[in-house]
Protein backbone atom coordinates (compact mmCIF):
# COMPACT_ATOMS: atom_id res chain seq x y z
CA UNK A 1 0.00 0.00 0.00
CA UNK A 2 2.06 2.96 -1.22
CA UNK A 3 1.49 6.35 -0.09
CA UNK A 4 1.69 8.86 -3.36
CA UNK A 5 2.70 12.44 -2.11
CA UNK A 6 0.24 14.73 -0.64
CA UNK A 7 1.27 18.48 -0.42
CA UNK A 8 0.16 21.86 0.66
CA UNK A 9 1.00 25.22 0.96
CA UNK A 10 -0.21 27.81 3.51
CA UNK A 11 0.76 31.60 3.87
CA UNK A 12 -0.46 33.81 6.79
CA UNK A 13 0.06 37.26 8.39
CA UNK A 14 2.98 37.79 10.45
CA UNK A 15 1.47 38.11 13.76
CA UNK A 16 1.72 36.04 17.12
CA UNK A 17 -2.17 35.16 17.10
CA UNK A 18 -1.26 32.84 13.70
CA UNK A 19 1.16 30.66 15.80
CA UNK A 20 -1.22 28.43 16.83
CA UNK A 21 -2.98 28.32 13.82
CA UNK A 22 0.03 27.72 12.00
CA UNK A 23 0.47 25.06 14.41
CA UNK A 24 -2.70 23.16 14.05
CA UNK A 25 -2.87 23.54 10.29
CA UNK A 26 0.17 21.53 10.10
CA UNK A 27 -0.82 18.69 12.44
CA UNK A 28 -4.20 18.45 10.83
CA UNK A 29 -2.95 17.86 7.07
CA UNK A 30 -0.41 14.73 8.35
CA UNK A 31 -3.50 13.56 10.73
CA UNK A 32 -4.11 11.17 8.17
CA UNK A 33 -0.68 9.11 9.23
CA UNK A 34 -1.34 6.94 12.06
CA UNK A 35 1.10 9.14 14.13
CA UNK A 36 1.72 8.73 17.65
CA UNK A 37 0.96 11.73 20.15
CA UNK A 38 4.59 11.91 20.62
CA UNK A 39 5.39 11.98 17.31
CA UNK A 40 2.90 14.66 16.43
CA UNK A 41 3.58 16.78 19.31
CA UNK A 42 7.44 16.89 17.98
CA UNK A 43 6.54 17.89 15.17
CA UNK A 44 3.98 20.94 16.67
CA UNK A 45 6.31 22.23 18.85
CA UNK A 46 9.36 22.34 16.13
CA UNK A 47 7.08 24.31 13.69
CA UNK A 48 5.57 26.19 16.36
CA UNK A 49 9.38 27.27 16.86
CA UNK A 50 10.39 27.95 13.43
CA UNK A 51 6.98 29.96 12.72
CA UNK A 52 7.56 32.18 15.60
CA UNK A 53 11.09 32.70 14.67
CA UNK A 54 9.48 33.98 11.45
CA UNK A 55 6.70 36.01 13.28
CA UNK A 56 9.22 37.89 15.87
CA UNK A 57 12.65 37.98 14.81
CA UNK A 58 12.07 37.55 10.99
CA UNK A 59 9.41 40.21 10.61
CA UNK A 60 9.66 42.08 14.26
CA UNK A 61 5.62 41.12 13.99
CA UNK A 62 4.97 42.99 10.86
CA UNK A 63 1.36 41.92 10.11
CA UNK A 64 1.60 43.29 6.68
CA UNK A 65 4.13 40.58 6.28
CA UNK A 66 3.82 36.94 5.29
CA UNK A 67 4.94 33.86 6.52
CA UNK A 68 4.70 30.84 4.54
CA UNK A 69 4.35 27.17 5.19
CA UNK A 70 4.98 24.52 2.78
CA UNK A 71 4.07 20.82 4.17
CA UNK A 72 4.53 17.27 2.09
CA UNK A 73 4.36 13.86 3.23
CA UNK A 74 4.27 10.55 1.57
CA UNK A 75 5.01 6.84 3.42
CA UNK A 76 8.52 7.29 4.37
CA UNK A 77 8.41 10.77 5.92
CA UNK A 78 7.02 14.41 6.31
CA UNK A 79 8.56 17.60 5.31
CA UNK A 80 7.85 21.35 6.51
CA UNK A 81 9.45 24.24 5.33
CA UNK A 82 9.18 27.44 6.97
CA UNK A 83 9.77 30.44 5.24
CA UNK A 84 9.90 34.41 5.98
CA UNK A 85 11.95 37.25 3.76
CA UNK A 86 12.37 39.30 6.94
CA UNK A 87 16.11 39.96 8.22
CA UNK A 88 17.52 36.70 8.23
CA UNK A 89 20.52 35.54 9.96
CA UNK A 90 24.18 36.94 9.64
CA UNK A 91 25.61 33.78 11.64
CA UNK A 92 23.69 31.18 11.72
CA UNK A 93 26.53 29.03 13.23
CA UNK A 94 26.03 31.54 16.78
CA UNK A 95 22.20 31.35 16.43
CA UNK A 96 22.32 27.75 16.54
CA UNK A 97 24.13 27.39 19.98
CA UNK A 98 21.47 26.42 22.73
CA UNK A 99 20.43 29.65 24.97
CA UNK A 100 22.17 32.01 22.38
CA UNK A 101 19.11 34.90 21.55
CA UNK A 102 18.99 38.02 20.38
CA UNK A 103 15.80 38.66 22.34
CA UNK A 104 16.76 37.71 25.70
CA UNK A 105 13.13 38.74 27.32
CA UNK A 106 11.53 35.92 25.31
CA UNK A 107 10.26 32.75 27.28
CA UNK A 108 12.53 29.39 26.48
CA UNK A 109 14.94 32.36 25.32
CA UNK A 110 17.28 30.52 22.79
CA UNK A 111 16.31 27.41 22.49
CA UNK A 112 14.57 27.36 19.40
CA UNK A 113 16.59 26.16 17.20
CA UNK A 114 17.98 23.07 19.70
CA UNK A 115 14.48 22.17 20.02
CA UNK A 116 14.29 21.62 16.01
CA UNK A 117 17.24 19.79 15.87
CA UNK A 118 16.39 17.82 18.67
CA UNK A 119 12.32 16.48 17.62
CA UNK A 120 13.08 16.05 13.92
CA UNK A 121 14.92 13.77 12.28
CA UNK A 122 16.66 16.51 9.95
CA UNK A 123 16.68 20.04 9.56
CA UNK A 124 18.01 22.37 6.57
CA UNK A 125 18.50 26.22 7.04
CA UNK A 126 19.36 28.88 4.03
CA UNK A 127 19.17 32.44 5.55
CA UNK A 128 21.62 35.60 5.39
CA UNK A 129 21.15 39.19 6.30
CA UNK A 130 18.86 40.57 4.27
CA UNK A 131 17.66 37.27 2.75
CA UNK A 132 15.33 35.73 4.90
CA UNK A 133 15.19 32.74 6.73
CA UNK A 134 14.20 29.25 5.50
CA UNK A 135 13.64 26.40 7.68
CA UNK A 136 13.35 22.86 6.16
CA UNK A 137 12.06 20.06 9.05
CA UNK A 138 11.63 16.53 8.36
CA UNK A 139 10.47 13.30 10.17
CA UNK A 140 11.16 10.00 9.02
CA UNK A 141 8.25 7.55 9.63
CA UNK A 142 10.05 4.44 8.77
CA UNK A 143 11.57 3.75 11.75
CA UNK A 144 9.27 1.07 13.67
CA UNK A 145 10.22 -0.44 10.03
CA UNK A 146 13.84 -0.85 11.24
CA UNK A 147 12.75 -2.37 14.61
CA UNK A 148 10.83 -5.46 12.79
CA UNK A 149 13.52 -6.25 10.52
CA UNK B 1 -3.16 -5.09 31.78
CA UNK B 2 -2.52 -2.26 33.84
CA UNK B 3 0.80 -2.97 33.15
CA UNK B 4 0.56 -3.27 29.23
CA UNK B 5 -1.32 0.00 29.67
CA UNK B 6 1.48 1.20 31.26
CA UNK B 7 3.88 0.35 28.95
CA UNK B 8 2.12 1.52 26.06
CA UNK B 9 2.11 4.78 27.45
CA UNK B 10 5.38 5.31 28.55
CA UNK B 11 7.10 3.59 25.05
CA UNK B 12 5.10 6.98 23.46
CA UNK B 13 2.61 4.65 21.31
CA UNK B 14 -0.63 6.29 22.05
CA UNK B 15 -2.16 7.44 19.05
CA UNK B 16 -3.23 10.66 17.98
CA UNK B 17 -6.21 9.98 17.21
CA UNK B 18 -6.94 8.17 20.38
CA UNK B 19 -6.12 11.15 22.26
CA UNK B 20 -7.97 13.48 20.13
CA UNK B 21 -10.93 11.96 21.18
CA UNK B 22 -10.30 12.22 24.94
CA UNK B 23 -9.99 15.82 23.95
CA UNK B 24 -13.12 15.99 22.06
CA UNK B 25 -14.83 14.07 25.41
CA UNK B 26 -13.71 16.91 27.45
CA UNK B 27 -14.43 19.83 25.14
CA UNK B 28 -18.81 18.46 25.60
CA UNK B 29 -18.25 17.80 28.91
CA UNK B 30 -17.46 21.48 29.01
CA UNK B 31 -19.12 22.95 27.34
CA UNK B 32 -22.02 21.47 29.00
CA UNK B 33 -20.90 22.68 32.41
CA UNK B 34 -20.19 25.96 31.07
CA UNK B 35 -23.71 26.04 29.42
CA UNK B 36 -25.15 25.50 33.12
CA UNK B 37 -23.34 27.83 34.91
CA UNK B 38 -23.21 30.78 32.71
CA UNK B 39 -26.88 29.75 31.55
CA UNK B 40 -25.96 30.41 27.77
CA UNK B 41 -23.70 28.46 25.18
CA UNK B 42 -20.21 29.15 25.75
CA UNK B 43 -17.68 30.01 23.07
CA UNK B 44 -15.01 28.20 21.33
CA UNK B 45 -12.41 30.57 23.44
CA UNK B 46 -14.48 30.30 26.63
CA UNK B 47 -14.06 26.47 26.57
CA UNK B 48 -10.31 26.48 25.73
CA UNK B 49 -9.86 28.74 28.31
CA UNK B 50 -11.14 26.47 30.80
CA UNK B 51 -9.29 23.22 29.48
CA UNK B 52 -5.92 25.38 29.17
CA UNK B 53 -5.81 24.94 25.52
CA UNK B 54 -5.67 26.90 22.26
CA UNK B 55 -8.98 27.25 20.47
CA UNK B 56 -7.40 25.57 17.70
CA UNK B 57 -6.76 22.54 19.91
CA UNK B 58 -10.40 22.57 20.36
CA UNK B 59 -11.18 22.56 16.47
CA UNK B 60 -8.75 19.66 15.88
CA UNK B 61 -10.22 17.51 18.55
CA UNK B 62 -14.03 18.25 17.78
CA UNK B 63 -12.97 17.04 14.24
CA UNK B 64 -11.32 13.27 15.39
CA UNK B 65 -14.88 13.03 16.90
CA UNK B 66 -16.55 13.02 13.67
CA UNK B 67 -18.05 10.01 11.50
CA UNK B 68 -16.82 11.21 8.50
CA UNK B 69 -21.13 11.17 7.81
CA UNK B 70 -22.41 12.30 10.65
CA UNK B 71 -23.60 15.42 9.78
CA UNK B 72 -24.75 14.50 6.40
CA UNK B 73 -27.72 12.96 8.86
CA UNK B 74 -27.89 15.79 11.57
CA UNK B 75 -28.24 18.71 8.67
CA UNK B 76 -31.21 18.14 6.98
CA UNK B 77 -33.22 15.57 9.48
CA UNK C 1 -11.38 47.49 20.38
CA UNK C 2 -10.84 47.03 16.43
CA UNK C 3 -9.20 44.17 14.63
CA UNK C 4 -7.43 44.74 11.86
CA UNK C 5 -7.77 42.49 8.97
CA UNK C 6 -6.10 38.84 9.29
CA UNK C 7 -5.53 36.55 6.18
CA UNK C 8 -4.42 33.52 5.01
CA UNK C 9 -4.08 31.67 2.18
CA UNK C 10 -4.13 27.94 1.73
CA UNK C 11 -3.73 25.83 -1.20
CA UNK C 12 -4.00 21.74 -1.47
CA UNK C 13 -4.08 18.84 -4.08
CA UNK C 14 -7.43 17.53 -4.97
CA UNK C 15 -7.36 14.43 -3.11
CA UNK C 16 -10.55 13.75 -0.60
CA UNK C 17 -8.55 13.27 2.40
CA UNK C 18 -7.69 16.72 2.21
CA UNK C 19 -11.17 17.75 2.82
CA UNK C 20 -11.40 17.15 6.57
CA UNK C 21 -7.76 19.44 6.51
CA UNK C 22 -9.12 22.28 4.63
CA UNK C 23 -11.86 22.39 7.26
CA UNK C 24 -10.18 21.79 10.08
CA UNK C 25 -7.52 24.75 8.61
CA UNK C 26 -10.72 27.31 8.16
CA UNK C 27 -11.80 26.34 11.62
CA UNK C 28 -8.68 27.07 13.37
CA UNK C 29 -8.03 30.33 11.84
CA UNK C 30 -11.57 31.37 13.05
CA UNK C 31 -11.34 30.02 16.30
CA UNK C 32 -10.17 33.42 18.10
CA UNK C 33 -13.33 34.97 17.08
CA UNK C 34 -16.01 35.16 19.51
CA UNK C 35 -18.28 31.93 18.03
CA UNK C 36 -19.74 29.13 19.39
CA UNK C 37 -18.77 25.66 18.06
CA UNK C 38 -22.30 25.17 16.57
CA UNK C 39 -21.47 28.77 14.70
CA UNK C 40 -18.36 27.20 13.66
CA UNK C 41 -19.79 24.14 12.55
CA UNK C 42 -22.21 25.83 9.86
CA UNK C 43 -19.16 27.49 8.75
CA UNK C 44 -16.96 24.42 8.52
CA UNK C 45 -20.12 22.67 6.67
CA UNK C 46 -20.31 25.26 4.03
CA UNK C 47 -16.32 25.07 3.35
CA UNK C 48 -16.33 21.61 3.44
CA UNK C 49 -19.32 21.25 0.63
CA UNK C 50 -17.43 24.10 -1.77
CA UNK C 51 -14.01 22.24 -1.25
CA UNK C 52 -15.66 18.84 -2.08
CA UNK C 53 -17.52 20.33 -5.01
CA UNK C 54 -14.11 21.67 -6.23
CA UNK C 55 -12.05 18.36 -5.33
CA UNK C 56 -14.80 16.10 -7.20
CA UNK C 57 -16.39 17.78 -9.68
CA UNK C 58 -14.36 20.44 -10.68
CA UNK C 59 -11.18 18.55 -10.35
CA UNK C 60 -12.69 14.91 -10.65
CA UNK C 61 -10.38 13.78 -8.49
CA UNK C 62 -6.99 14.49 -10.18
CA UNK C 63 -4.59 14.81 -7.11
CA UNK C 64 -2.21 16.39 -9.53
CA UNK C 65 -4.34 19.84 -9.22
CA UNK C 66 -4.90 22.48 -6.72
CA UNK C 67 -7.40 23.68 -4.80
CA UNK C 68 -6.89 27.15 -3.41
CA UNK C 69 -8.36 28.78 -0.09
CA UNK C 70 -8.40 32.14 1.00
CA UNK C 71 -10.23 33.21 4.56
CA UNK C 72 -9.81 37.04 5.78
CA UNK C 73 -11.61 37.90 8.64
CA UNK C 74 -11.99 41.53 10.72
CA UNK C 75 -14.53 42.19 13.30
CA UNK C 76 -17.79 42.52 10.94
CA UNK C 77 -17.14 39.56 9.11
CA UNK C 78 -15.49 36.45 7.95
CA UNK C 79 -14.63 35.70 4.40
CA UNK C 80 -14.35 32.12 2.58
CA UNK C 81 -13.11 31.95 -0.89
CA UNK C 82 -12.76 28.50 -2.21
CA UNK C 83 -11.28 27.83 -5.99
CA UNK C 84 -10.38 25.46 -8.65
CA UNK C 85 -9.27 25.72 -12.14
CA UNK C 86 -11.21 22.82 -13.60
CA UNK C 87 -14.21 22.13 -15.41
CA UNK C 88 -16.46 24.62 -14.11
CA UNK C 89 -20.31 24.99 -14.07
CA UNK C 90 -22.02 25.67 -17.50
CA UNK C 91 -25.59 26.25 -16.07
CA UNK C 92 -25.04 28.30 -12.76
CA UNK C 93 -29.37 28.33 -11.82
CA UNK C 94 -29.29 24.87 -12.47
CA UNK C 95 -26.76 23.92 -10.33
CA UNK C 96 -27.84 25.64 -7.73
CA UNK C 97 -31.04 24.11 -7.68
CA UNK C 98 -32.11 22.19 -4.49
CA UNK C 99 -31.41 18.27 -5.05
CA UNK C 100 -29.94 19.03 -8.95
CA UNK C 101 -26.91 17.12 -9.29
CA UNK C 102 -24.89 15.62 -12.14
CA UNK C 103 -23.27 12.92 -9.81
CA UNK C 104 -26.65 11.32 -8.33
CA UNK C 105 -24.15 8.44 -6.67
CA UNK C 106 -22.73 10.11 -4.09
CA UNK C 107 -24.20 11.08 -0.52
CA UNK C 108 -26.48 13.92 -0.21
CA UNK C 109 -26.73 14.29 -3.49
CA UNK C 110 -27.38 17.65 -4.64
CA UNK C 111 -27.51 19.69 -1.52
CA UNK C 112 -24.33 21.51 -2.09
CA UNK C 113 -25.20 24.90 -2.79
CA UNK C 114 -28.56 24.91 -0.70
CA UNK C 115 -26.40 24.09 2.19
CA UNK C 116 -24.04 26.91 1.95
CA UNK C 117 -26.42 29.14 0.84
CA UNK C 118 -28.13 28.38 3.86
CA UNK C 119 -25.47 28.37 6.61
CA UNK C 120 -23.45 31.32 5.25
CA UNK C 121 -25.09 34.96 5.41
CA UNK C 122 -23.84 35.42 1.65
CA UNK C 123 -22.77 33.73 -1.52
CA UNK C 124 -20.98 34.69 -4.58
CA UNK C 125 -19.91 32.40 -7.34
CA UNK C 126 -17.82 32.88 -10.97
CA UNK C 127 -18.10 29.93 -12.90
CA UNK C 128 -18.61 29.27 -16.17
CA UNK C 129 -17.38 26.14 -18.59
CA UNK C 130 -13.67 25.09 -18.60
CA UNK C 131 -13.53 28.25 -16.60
CA UNK C 132 -13.22 26.41 -12.87
CA UNK C 133 -15.19 27.84 -10.52
CA UNK C 134 -14.71 30.50 -7.45
CA UNK C 135 -16.86 30.54 -4.73
CA UNK C 136 -17.21 33.21 -2.04
CA UNK C 137 -18.83 32.55 1.45
CA UNK C 138 -19.34 35.46 3.73
CA UNK C 139 -20.52 35.44 7.37
CA UNK C 140 -21.05 38.70 9.53
CA UNK C 141 -20.14 38.55 12.83
CA UNK C 142 -22.23 42.13 13.92
CA UNK C 143 -25.79 40.38 14.22
CA UNK C 144 -25.92 40.65 18.22
CA UNK C 145 -24.14 44.51 17.76
CA UNK C 146 -27.67 45.11 15.53
CA UNK C 147 -29.95 43.86 18.55
CA UNK C 148 -28.45 46.22 21.11
CA UNK C 149 -29.11 49.46 19.09
N1 LIG D 1 13.45 33.53 11.08
C1 LIG D 1 14.43 34.24 11.68
N2 LIG D 1 14.75 35.47 11.22
C2 LIG D 1 15.72 36.21 11.81
N3 LIG D 1 16.43 35.80 12.88
C3 LIG D 1 16.17 34.57 13.38
C4 LIG D 1 15.15 33.75 12.83
N4 LIG D 1 15.13 32.59 13.53
C5 LIG D 1 16.06 32.70 14.47
N5 LIG D 1 16.70 33.89 14.39
C6 LIG D 1 17.82 34.35 15.25
O1 LIG D 1 18.36 33.21 15.90
C7 LIG D 1 18.34 33.38 17.32
C8 LIG D 1 18.12 32.04 17.99
O2 LIG D 1 16.83 31.52 17.70
P1 LIG D 1 16.14 30.52 18.72
O3 LIG D 1 17.07 29.38 18.96
O4 LIG D 1 14.79 30.18 18.21
O5 LIG D 1 16.02 31.34 20.07
P2 LIG D 1 15.04 32.57 20.45
O6 LIG D 1 13.93 32.61 19.43
O7 LIG D 1 14.53 32.24 21.82
O8 LIG D 1 15.87 33.81 20.41
C9 LIG D 1 17.24 34.40 17.55
O9 LIG D 1 17.43 35.10 18.76
C10 LIG D 1 17.38 35.32 16.34
O10 LIG D 1 18.42 36.25 16.52
N1 LIG E 1 -16.51 23.36 -8.29
C1 LIG E 1 -17.33 22.81 -9.22
N2 LIG E 1 -16.87 22.49 -10.45
C2 LIG E 1 -17.68 21.94 -11.37
N3 LIG E 1 -18.99 21.66 -11.17
C3 LIG E 1 -19.52 21.96 -9.96
C4 LIG E 1 -18.73 22.54 -8.93
N4 LIG E 1 -19.51 22.73 -7.84
C5 LIG E 1 -20.72 22.29 -8.19
N5 LIG E 1 -20.76 21.82 -9.45
C6 LIG E 1 -21.94 21.30 -10.19
O1 LIG E 1 -23.11 21.71 -9.49
C7 LIG E 1 -23.89 20.57 -9.12
C8 LIG E 1 -24.58 20.83 -7.80
O2 LIG E 1 -23.64 20.93 -6.74
P1 LIG E 1 -24.09 20.58 -5.26
O3 LIG E 1 -25.30 21.40 -4.94
O4 LIG E 1 -22.94 20.71 -4.37
O5 LIG E 1 -24.57 19.05 -5.36
P2 LIG E 1 -23.68 17.72 -5.50
O6 LIG E 1 -22.25 18.05 -5.19
O7 LIG E 1 -24.27 16.78 -4.50
O8 LIG E 1 -23.85 17.25 -6.92
C9 LIG E 1 -22.90 19.41 -9.11
O9 LIG E 1 -23.54 18.17 -9.33
C10 LIG E 1 -21.98 19.78 -10.24
O10 LIG E 1 -22.50 19.41 -11.49
MG1 LIG F 1 12.89 31.01 18.80
MG1 LIG G 1 -21.64 19.13 -3.60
Amino acid sequence: MERKKNVMNLEFSARSENESFARVAVAAFVSKLNLTLDELEEIKTAVSEAVTNAIIHGYEEDASKQVRISACYDDEYIEVLIEDHGTGIADIEEARQPLFTTKPELERSGMGFTIMENFMDSIEIVTGKERGTRIVLRKNLVKDKAVYN
Amino acid sequence: IGEIQRFLRDDGTIKVSRSLKEMANRVRRTKDELSKRNGRIPTIVEIADALDVTPEEVVLAQEANRVPSSIHETVFE
